[in-house]
């Protein structure tokens, strides 16, 4: 009898998608993993809710929008161990560039109005797009974090060794070699 | 000038002096509340009643009870009156003739007065600082002499050192031993002097005056032992550094160092002797790092008052490279009373580690406000509550900090701890130039530990990342506690700033920013984990 | 305020402004000083007290006469908060935030004082009116809370008569 | 000159009198982390990262500014150390706007490094996030003040190296600037001689040549040590 898959989730919050792209670029060892996980919530995946009890929960992405708040929240409670992925996820990075620059409201102001178009107007009123918080945040000035690999975007050959130490029920290694911001 | 001279115009004063003298306060505190008018008035009063020749006002140094002010203290044995307007200059006048008076008085001896012990502060308030005649007649200058004619340098420092003086900047470092090490560091050749005296007049503790005081009251006080101090220690030039918010100080500072010079008391050949000392005033411009002693080295050179790391001390290497003493004002104000009376009688004030008294600045939420020096030992109870008085409404007092920005929280349960550098930082404070700041139940805790992380914030040179970034992450931490959206997670990396902090900064004002956090968390927890209890965002 | 290049010129002229005085005023300081570099803080302290404020002109004339590269003097000047580049209103209120002010009540002191003013602490009213500065300690704590008021001490200070004074000061027609 | 014997993490190493205990290390091929430190330039110990445990001493003294002693015991590499230097190097990533992944000195930079040997994974504290200049008045180079960590390198390199003091520091706490004359645009400044020493002696991603994208500076911190060494050899 084989052991239960291990569920695994991937999340996509404000970022590029360059970690999830950084990932597919494991090639083979994707198959690999297949064998061993249970995708169950992933952008490139169809799932529309997150699940229960998720075991493993890669995060990637910045907080900074109210659709990022709730989401990040339903997945800390909902998974077991939760991995920020990729430096938006661990710093706030690009996505965070905005901070310097006020509130969200200011922002909107400067970046529609008084850089754009002076007799243009801040969109309001849809629901289709989430509102943006006033600042950016890494996802641990949030929720919890259990394990951090930064990089932008993390090498596959670094998910990889992540992947393989939690897969193991082990610490991710924390060599030199595994921190590199950028 | 010589002895003969000094006594001759010691005599010279005195008896020009009318038979009663009508003292009046020009200390800033009381400046600030209408003490110049009140003194002219008293002028007019005392010509209008015919009174001139048998008795004279004379402006005088501190008179103690600040809170309370303007005062007017008729000598001799005459009474002490408090919150003078100056409408009551005729009937202060009137008095002296017999004339029943309604003028607020003063018991002079309610503990507040009766339990001081001046050394220091012994002269404030019975002379006229900006005459040096003044300072003479009331023994000034004598220890000067005594030194330069009768003691070797050696024998200067011996004494200090029997004294068992430390220093009342805050840290208690011997200061004998100070003084020993600069005497014993080799100055590098070059021109000019090559050891330096520094008086650190850059009181920058918030609630803190003592030195203000003495500065403004007894100036030449100051002056006469830093030249002991130069004598001893082979120095030819001084600097009194006093902090720009103190006009009123550097203005009679000014006028106390040219008097001195016209006398000979200061400049070449000081008692007809081989001794030089000059003095010159350096004025603070705003930053309370400068207090460091090497911050202050480097603006004497006209630099950002940035810390350089210790060693080298500037007991071996200070301004320009030089050996260099650096003392506090109540420190060299210490230096005259010891030499004319003696170590043995210093020693016997105070207590077995803490020699003499200390001066303080009683402030805050307390009856009697003002400036106190008392012995070393006396319990925090018997300041706060008999020389003080409690508070002004008569409820409980809950703690007293001391100490400043670098000190901490006591609170009333720990008030039997006495005054001295071992007992106040065994309760997690320190004795820190002087100020003492009461507090009672309307004062928040937590609210006083960011005040204090506030300050030392904007006071943070910049220089080492501890201390910059290190206070403002901290005082982030505070504030969200303070307002309600603090979390455990947000106390803990309270202490472990603190700690980093304590340990790593690269000088007193870094490493002891922590202090008021440790001490309210230490004493008053339960206040920082009411703020959590009411957090919007429990962790 | 009258910048010193701009009254340079007129040093060669009789009857000379106040300004021109001002700059010999500052040019003795050094002189005193030897034009020594460590005198530079005495030097700002003298040049700020003649003209309000340290112009970019007055900082480089300090810097030529001192020997010492401009960057240094512009450190010195924006370390110290004493020294102002930017000219001070005509009228100042000074707020003490020392502790024993603190825990009199400063703090509500100066909250009154914004609102009235409608100025922020450490800024300037945009017609060069007031400007409403706090300091860290006067050392007049046995007074507290004690205020600053174009350079008088007020001792006890109270919100409301502190507010009038303001308007006073700021309105001496009473308008 | 006299050889004093120390001990440095356990290890016996023998050192030149006057010699700093960094130094010493490094002749032994222990490394301890700096960054405020540049060869060739005076120390200022500021940065606080090559704090060194002594026996004897309750402080925790800078490596770079004390001189070794006969008989020292030195621990370069406690927990309480290790803990200290993380906390300083995430201290600083929250101070400005370091962000690596759009920095021309990504892969040349060594407050990276620093994370990286130290195991910064992440940063506890607030970003402070201010709103900094860039200043590219200068025709060759320019100064993203989002990066500079306030070592004052190009400073004491401009002052004691080139000997022109262009660069200072104004202001004081977490709003200090390093600026260039009187605070003018750095392109302005006639005192600058264009030599590119700060360039070369700025750990991070600050001071850049105009034109570099994302990874692509080239700088020789070593510069600074040659041109100080060469120095020393008149004709």
């Amino acid at each position: 009898m084989t052991a239960p898959k291990l569920r695994l989730a991937t999340v996509w919050l404000g970022g590029c998608s360059g970690c999830h792209m950084s990932l597919l670029d494991l090639d083979e060892w994707l198959i690999e993993l297949a064998a061993r996980v249970e995708l169950v919530f992933s952008p490139i995946a169809d799932t529309k809710r997150f699940p229960e009890s998720v075991d493993l929960a890669l995060v990637e992405g910045a907080i900074a929008n109210e659709e990022h708040l709730a989401l990040i929240t339903l997945v800390r409670r909902r998974s077991r161990v939760l991995l920020s992925l990729g430096d938006c996820a661990v710093t706030g990075n690009v996505t965070a560039l905005r901070n310097p620059l006020g509130t969200a409201a200011s922002i909107l102001q400067q970046i529609y109005v008084d850089h754009g178009d002076p007799r243009g107007h801040v969109p309001t009123g849809s629901a289709i797009v989430p509102a943006l918080l006033d600042r950016v945040l890494p996802v641990h000035a949030v929720v919890p974090v259990d394990c951090f690999l930064p990089g932008c975007p993390p090498p596959a050959p670094r998910i990889r060794a992540v992947l393989e130490a939690l897969l193991a029920g082990e610490p991710p290694p924390a060599t030199p070699e595994m921190i590199r911001f950028g | 000038m010589d002895r003969t001279e000094l006594h001759a115009i010691a005599e010279r004063e005195l008896a020009s002096r009318a038979p009663v003298r009508i003292h009046c306060c020009m200390a800033a505190g009381c400046q600030a509340t209408g003490a110049a008018e009140l003194r002219s008035r008293l002028d007019t009063a005392l010509a209008e009643a015919g009174l001139a020749g048998r008795a004279e006002v004379v402006p005088v140094g501190c008179l103690s009870l600040c809170g309370h002010g303007p005062l007017v203290s008729i000598v001799p044995d005459g009474p002490l009156y408090a919150s003078v307007r100056p409408d009551d200059a005729p009937a202060i006048v009137a008095a002296l003739q017999g004339a029943p008076c309604a003028v607020r008085q003063v018991d002079r001896n309610a503990p507040f007065f009766a339990r001081q012990r001046p050394v220091v502060l012994r002269a404030s308030g019975s002379f006229d600082p900006e005459r040096i005649e003044e300072y003479i007649a009331v023994g000034g200058y004598q220890a000067l002499a005594t030194v330069l004619h009768d003691l070797s340098p050696a024998e200067v420092i011996e004494q200090i050192t029997r004294s068992g003086l430390r220093g009342r900047g805050g840290a208690g470092y011997p200061t004998g031993l100070k003084w020993a090490t600069v005497a014993k560091s080799a100055a590098p050749p070059g021109d000019g002097p090559r050891k330096f005296v520094v008086c650190n007049g850059d009181e920058g503790d918030p609630g803190a005056f003592m030195d203000r005081s003495i500065l403004e009251s007894n100036p030449h006080l100051v002056l006469e032992g830093m030249a002991i101090a130069a004598y001893a220690v082979g120095a030819s030039q001084g600097y009194l550094y006093v902090r720009g918010e103190y006009p009123l100080a550097i203005q009679r500072l000014t006028k106390a160092i040219s008097q001195a010079r016209k006398y000979g008391l200061l400049g070449a050949q000081i008692f007809e002797s081989g001794f030089d000392f000059r003095v010159e005033i350096r004025v603070g411009a705003g930053a309370f790092v400068c207090g460091e002693e090497t911050a202050l080295i480097a603006s004497i050179e006209g630099r950002r008052g940035q810390p350089r790391p210790r060693p080298p001390y500037p007991a071996e290497s200070g301004l320009w490279g030089c050996p260099t003493l650096i003392n506090n004002v109540e420190t060299f104000a210490n230096v005259a009373p010891i030499i004319q009376h003696g170590p043995e009688w210093f020693a016997a004030i105070g207590t077995a580690t803490s020699k003499g008294t200390k001066v303080f600045a009683l402030t805050g939420n307390v009856r009697n406000t003002g400036l106190i020096e008392v012995p070393m030992g006396m319990t925090l109870r018997e300041i706060v509550e008999e020389l003080g008085g409690g508070t002004p409404d008569g409820s409980p007092v809950k703690a007293v900090q001391t100490g400043g920005p670098s000190g901490g929280c006591i609170p009333a349960a720990r008030f039997d701890t006495p005054v001295d550098y071992e007992s106040l930082a065994a309760a997690g404070s320190i004795m820190g130039s002087g100020g003492m700041v009461v507090m009672d139940a309307t004062t928040n805790m937590v609210e006083i530990a960011r005040y204090y992380m506030e300050f030392c914030r904007d006071e943070s040179c910049g220089k080492c990342i501890p201390c910059r970034v290190g206070t403002v992450q901290m005082h982030r931490l505070l504030s969200g506690i303070a307002s309600g959206h603090g979390s455990a997670a947000d106390l803990a990396q309270l202490e472990q700033l603190s700690q980093l902090l304590r340990e790593t900064s690269l000088c007193g004002l870094g490493q002891s920013a922590p202090n008021p956090v440790l001490s309210t968390l230490h004493y008053f927890r339960d206040e920082y984990e009411a703020c959590l209890a009411a957090s919007k965002d429990p962790g | 305020m009258v910048s010193p290049s701009a009254a340079a010129p007129a040093q060669r002229d009789r009857g000379a402004p106040p300004a021109d005085n001002r700059l010999k005023i500052v040019e003795a300081t050094m002189k005193r000083h030897q034009y020594r570099p460590d005198a530079l803080i005495e030097v700002l302290h003298k040049a700020q007290e003649l003209y309000g404020h340290l112009s970019p002109e007055l900082l480089a004339l300090v810097a030529r006469r001192l020997h010492l590269p401009p960057s240094r003097v512009y450190g010195v000047a924006t370390f110290y908060h004493f020294f102002s580049l930017a000219p001070q209103g005509e009228h100042t209120c000074t707020v003490c935030l020392g502790t024993a002010c603190y825990v009199k009540g400063a703090a509500t002191l100066l909250a009154a004082l914004e609102a009235a003013s409608g100025l922020r602490a450490g800024t300037t009213s945009a017609d060069g009116r007031l400007s409403l500065l706090t300091a860290r300690c006067l050392g007049a704590c046995g007074i507290a809370p004690a205020v600053v008021l174009d350079g008088t001490v007020v001792g006890h200070a109270a919100v409301e008569p502190l507010v009038e004074r303001l308007r006073a000061l700021l309105n001496p027609a009473g308008a | 000159m006299a050889a004093k014997t120390l001990t440095i993490d356990g290890t016996l190493v023998s050192a030149r009198e006057g010699e700093s205990i960094l130094e010493a290390a490094r002749e032994a091929g222990i490394t301890i982390p700096t960054l405020c430190h540049l060869d060739g330039l005076s120390e200022v110990g500021a940065c606080r990262l090559c704090l060194v445990e002594l026996t004897g001493s309750r402080r925790l003294q800078p490596a770079c500014l004390t001189p070794v002693a006969e008989g020292m015991e030195v621990r370069t590499s406690t927990e309480r150390l290790r803990e200290h230097r993380r906390a300083i190097v995430e201290l600083l990533f929250a101070e400005r706007g370091h962000v690596c992944a759009v920095c021309v000195a990504s892969g040349a930079c060594e407050l990276q490094d620093l994370a990286a040997r130290l195991g910064v994974t992440h940063v506890r504290y607030d970003y402070l996030a201010p709103a900094c200049t860039v200043d590219i008045s200068h025709p060759r180079f320019g100064i993203d003040h989002h990066r500079c960590v306030l070592c004052t390198r190009c400073v004491r390199a401009c002052d004691e190296v080139e000997g022109v003091h262009t660069w200072d520091v104004a202001g004081r706490g977490t709003a200090a600037r390093v600026i260039t004359d009187l605070h003018v645009p750095w392109g302005q400044a006639t005192s600058c001689t264009s030599c590119g020493k700060c360039l070369h002696a700025c750990p991070t991603g600050a001071i850049f040549q105009r034109g570099s994208s994302v990874a692509e500076l080239k700088r020789d911190p070593g510069v600074i040590a040659l041109v100080v060494a060469a120095r020393k050899e008149r004709w």
